[in-house]
């Protein structure tokens, strides 16, 4: 008989074939290579919302990489307004752009303004819609947003659905059904995750990332710190757990992967930093200056050095 | 009395009589208004802390660290469920409202290459054809009180109109609140009402300022001013005084 | 001025034109008092799941109140075993009728083999489509399942719809519409509530009990304690605080008000008491003399007096 | 060997190749045998503590009280999402079952007054439609595999071929293991095929026991019998030996 130590930790991967220890799952990656996942022209869907733990160092390195003609989904915030500033965004499809303590997002107001990108604006509830309808894989979900308003006039390739059903009057209500996002990569920032991707959130919301993170063909997630599976319980319930490892692809850890948008409770956001950002879409001196010195960095730990080293010169 | 707090107390009015909803205010003087509304006569709303708990008491605008006694965990994906169900009274901006109430805040010049990209469609489009909606606009001109918005996001009576029964039955523009005045659309043909006008306002200072033809009653009524109970608890939730710099005194 | 004292606790109840303060929230009611609520011919929404968190004490209160054909919505368990072995079930509308330890519900089982009660049995998942539905106000939401399994041939009432958006190959898929329930009341049980019907789940899970309470004109909710508003996190964190009070027209406390089904971590299920209660369905005698001990008892205590007399006795 | 240990470990091998799916067979011998796949070659599968989380480790069957090492929450709702977006491989009964694999737990005599009342639909519809499933019936005989099931809980390959694309896309009826055999659909026309005949069963039994024509391979494979090390594993899956007492020995 083969000998195996009976133990919780063992029995879960033993090969009766060839009698040894199957590895356990490990998805750690590098931001490099989540980002050699990625092609030009690519549909790219972004957790967080707003300027809230989105997962900068991911974009950081879609920067790095030069990779072309995305189109972005999202709950908008400074992913949005950076990927059009480097002129890499064709196409935003969004509830929202916003860095929440400034309301627009500068970027993306100067890229709409000069008519730089596509851009398909969503009822902000509409657009969890069409995330789930990506999420569950139907077609569509209906919703009563959008009649009356432009959103019709705005994205003239949404149709109306007729319900089967008479109401109590004998009225077949019509509908707009919100299509399914056809998401090729998703992005997600979670506070703690394990190798395997089981990502965790610790803050107050967990958006909409558990179904960015179904919505899409692949998934990375970045994450704050990666700790062991049986310590994921250490700073949260397990109500905090929200996107099982199936819907993962690759883990990075990056601690303050999402700055300068907050991730709490592990940091809040760097609003100077934030500002300072902001400052960029209305002086292309500035612009130059903080692409030179933050968008060319070579890695997110330089990137942080960079962004650390502004504070201890002033 | 200054401006600013007439402004609330009357913003607050429009949540009267509200009980088991979300009174969902968006922005400065709004938040206050709902707050205020909410610590004196209208107890039995819910609020956000405007992060992600409903709670109980009353919160003093953006501070973060005031303790919260929560009610009820609130995050976005909770928000939108509760705004489809119709529980919910939200108040919002509008850069431009024209007469029937169409609200505009999403671009200047049209939406497909604008003048000025404003905030977006926001929640919009779904607040108005799902519940109950007023609106805040705190520097009432010309070019915020036009004959026609630019881009429609929050649908005014004239197009729920059009849409007809049964898409609009839960359509229910409730008031506009201005710097000069408060408004409703309780007219035979939902045009925009000047329903008060705040103490030391002209009428005609309104409708200078107004770049359509509004219904002024026989009988205008003065709004509201707050008393000193709620002159105090406006202190409580605004100690730092941002309303002030949101409207101008006369 | 007015005489205030400015704390927070007073600050959220005082009515300026009274000059008073404004009594908080309160919506206690007994279990009469909310079945007084109930009319002959309602659709009854049920929470929980199985035998599982059944708000008990209030079905226990509608047999004693007598009310008539009822439909009961629910992801079934003994309420509609004996609310069709006491004659008041009109009509099931269910994804499934289970004890869970008992596979099938044995009262279910002889009413639907009597043809006593009329059913409409969803697939799991589509019946939580309906719930949805309900909760967000539309009249549908699609899904495929059903398509090719015998549900449309049970339930001819359902109607398939077409996507108004092409597939890659340019068909449009038809999906199943799952009809929005038309509920009047729903019931739920909560581990804990605060007086104005903040819920909260301490189990497990949560079930589908927010969007029964979503979905229904009227929502009563029963707990195992009533606390303080501000005692609501000393057990759970803010994650179990899932039903608002604004979908609660009602409050209950029932200790040990899910009996027999389980409500962990107050209790498990009364196995025992199942058992006893299943074997009913078989003998008429069995039942005859069940339903006199334990369902013409006067209130919930009392009933739980004869389910713990009974143990005393063996 | 006894037949069960044998069913268990083909039970298993319905698992083999899949990672980063839910493994969620519902059951006796089903959990029993996709614990041991869990367990064993298939360890990147994610499986329930059949509550509401998925945990990592190997849990003995039914211990509510084995510690847990949790990776992710999965209540109800969870589960759904996972079932609708197609990264879950099922194994269910099924008390009917024909030569397409449509499946029966629903009624006996059809629905609307069924002589016998089974569990019902259940997931079955949605199940089928949207992800790999695989079935087990321990009592393999004409009143099971039957020539015509009397209600069509989980549809089989006629029913989805009549669907057609796209709806059918996702179906993906996997196997069926039963105390006699391996069976899949790997025919042209996607009747059922005995894949591989338990030791100590012979193909007569297997016809004798089928109310319909199974396609029979020309070299029939035996089924895989459990290594010891695979049975130690069992044993602590399934301390209580449930398992025997579903599967008869010949």
């Amino acid at each position: 008989m083969a000998t195996i130590e009976i133990t919780l930790e063992v029995i879960y991967s033993w090969d009766h074939r060839k009698e040894k220890r199957v590895s356990v799952v490990n998805k750690i990656l590098t931001e490099e290579e989540v980002v050699a996942q990625i092609e030009d022209g690519m549909t790219i869907g972004v957790g967080g919302w707003g300027s809230r733990r989105k997962p900068m160092s991911l974009i950081m390195a879609i920067i790095r990489a030069g990779i072309q003609d995305l189109t972005v989904v999202s709950y908008g915030g400074p992913e949005i307004g950076l990927l059009s500033a480097t002129g890499q965004l064709k196409k935003a499809i969004y509830g929202f752009v916003s860095l929440d303590s400034i309301p627009l997002e500068p970027h993306f107001r100067v890229a709409r303004q000069t008519g730089k990108i596509e851009a398909t604006e969503f009822d902000e509830g509409a657009f969890y819609l069409g995330l789930m309808a990506a999420a569950h894989r139907v077609p569509f979900y209906p919703t009563r947003a959008g009649l009356g308003s432009d959103m019709l006039e705005m994205n003239p390739e949404l149709k109306l659905v007729e319900s089967p059903y008479p109401d109590k009057s004998g009225k077949h209500e019509k509908l707009v059904a919100i299509p399914a996002f056809d998401i090729d990569v998703s992005l997600v920032h979670m506070n703690r995750a394990d190798q395997g991707g089981n990502g965790q959130f610790l803050g107050p919301d967990l958006f909409f990332d558990d179904l960015f993170a179904m919505a899409a063909k692949k998934t990375y997630m970045s994450c704050e710190k990666i700790v062991a599976t049986e310590n994921l319980l250490d700073e949260g319930s397990v109500h905090t757990l929200r996107i099982p490892r199936i819907f993962v692809n690759g883990v990075v850890e990056a601690p303050r992967g999402a700055h300068f948008t907050e991730c709490p409770p592990d940091y809040g956001r760097d609003e100077e930093f934030q500002k300072l950002y902001a400052a960029t879409a209305k002086d292309s001196d500035l612009w130059e200056s903080f692409r030179s010195r933050y968008l060319e960095t070579d890695s997110h730990q330089e990137y942080l050095r960079m962004v650390d080293s502004r504070k201890e010169e002033k | 009395m200054r401006r600013s707090d007439i402004c609330i107390a009357e913003i607050a009015e429009c949540f009267r009589g509200e009980s088991d909803i979300l009174c969902n205010p968006i922005g400065i003087s709004p938040i206050i208004g709902g707050r205020l509304a909410k610590a004196t006569f209208a107890p039995d709303v819910v609020m956000t802390d405007a992060v992600s708990v409903l709670a109980t008491n009353t919160l003093p605008i953006g501070d973060q660290d005031a303790p919260r006694v929560i009610e009820s965990y609130a995050p976005y994906r909770t928000i939108f469920d509760i705004l489809w169900s119709g529980r919910r009274h939200v108040m919002m901006g509008a850069t431009q409202i024209d007469q029937y109430g169409n609200q505009n805040i999403a671009a200047i010049g049209g939406f497909q290459k604008p003048k000025a990209q404003l905030l977006g469609l926001r929640g919009a489009p779904g607040n108005l054809i799902n519940h109950r909606t007023s609106y805040w606009v705190p520097n009432h001109t010309k070019r915020s009180f036009v004959s026609k918005v630019d881009v429609v996001s929050g649908p005014g009576y004239d197009r729920m109109g059009e849409i007809g029964e049964p898409g609009n039955r839960y359509h229910d523009l409730h008031r506009v609140v201005s710097n000069l005045g408060v408004f409703d659309f309780d007219t035979p043909d939902r045009r925009m009402r000047l329903r008060s006008i705040h103490p030391g306002v002209e009428v005609a200072e309104v409708v200078e300022n107004t770049d359509f033809e509004i219904v002024i009653p026989d009988n205008l009524e003065l709004s509201r001013v707050p008393s000193e109970a709620e002159l105090e608890i406006i202190k409580i939730i605004d100690p730092t005084e941002l309303r002030y710099s949101e409207v101008q005194d006369a």
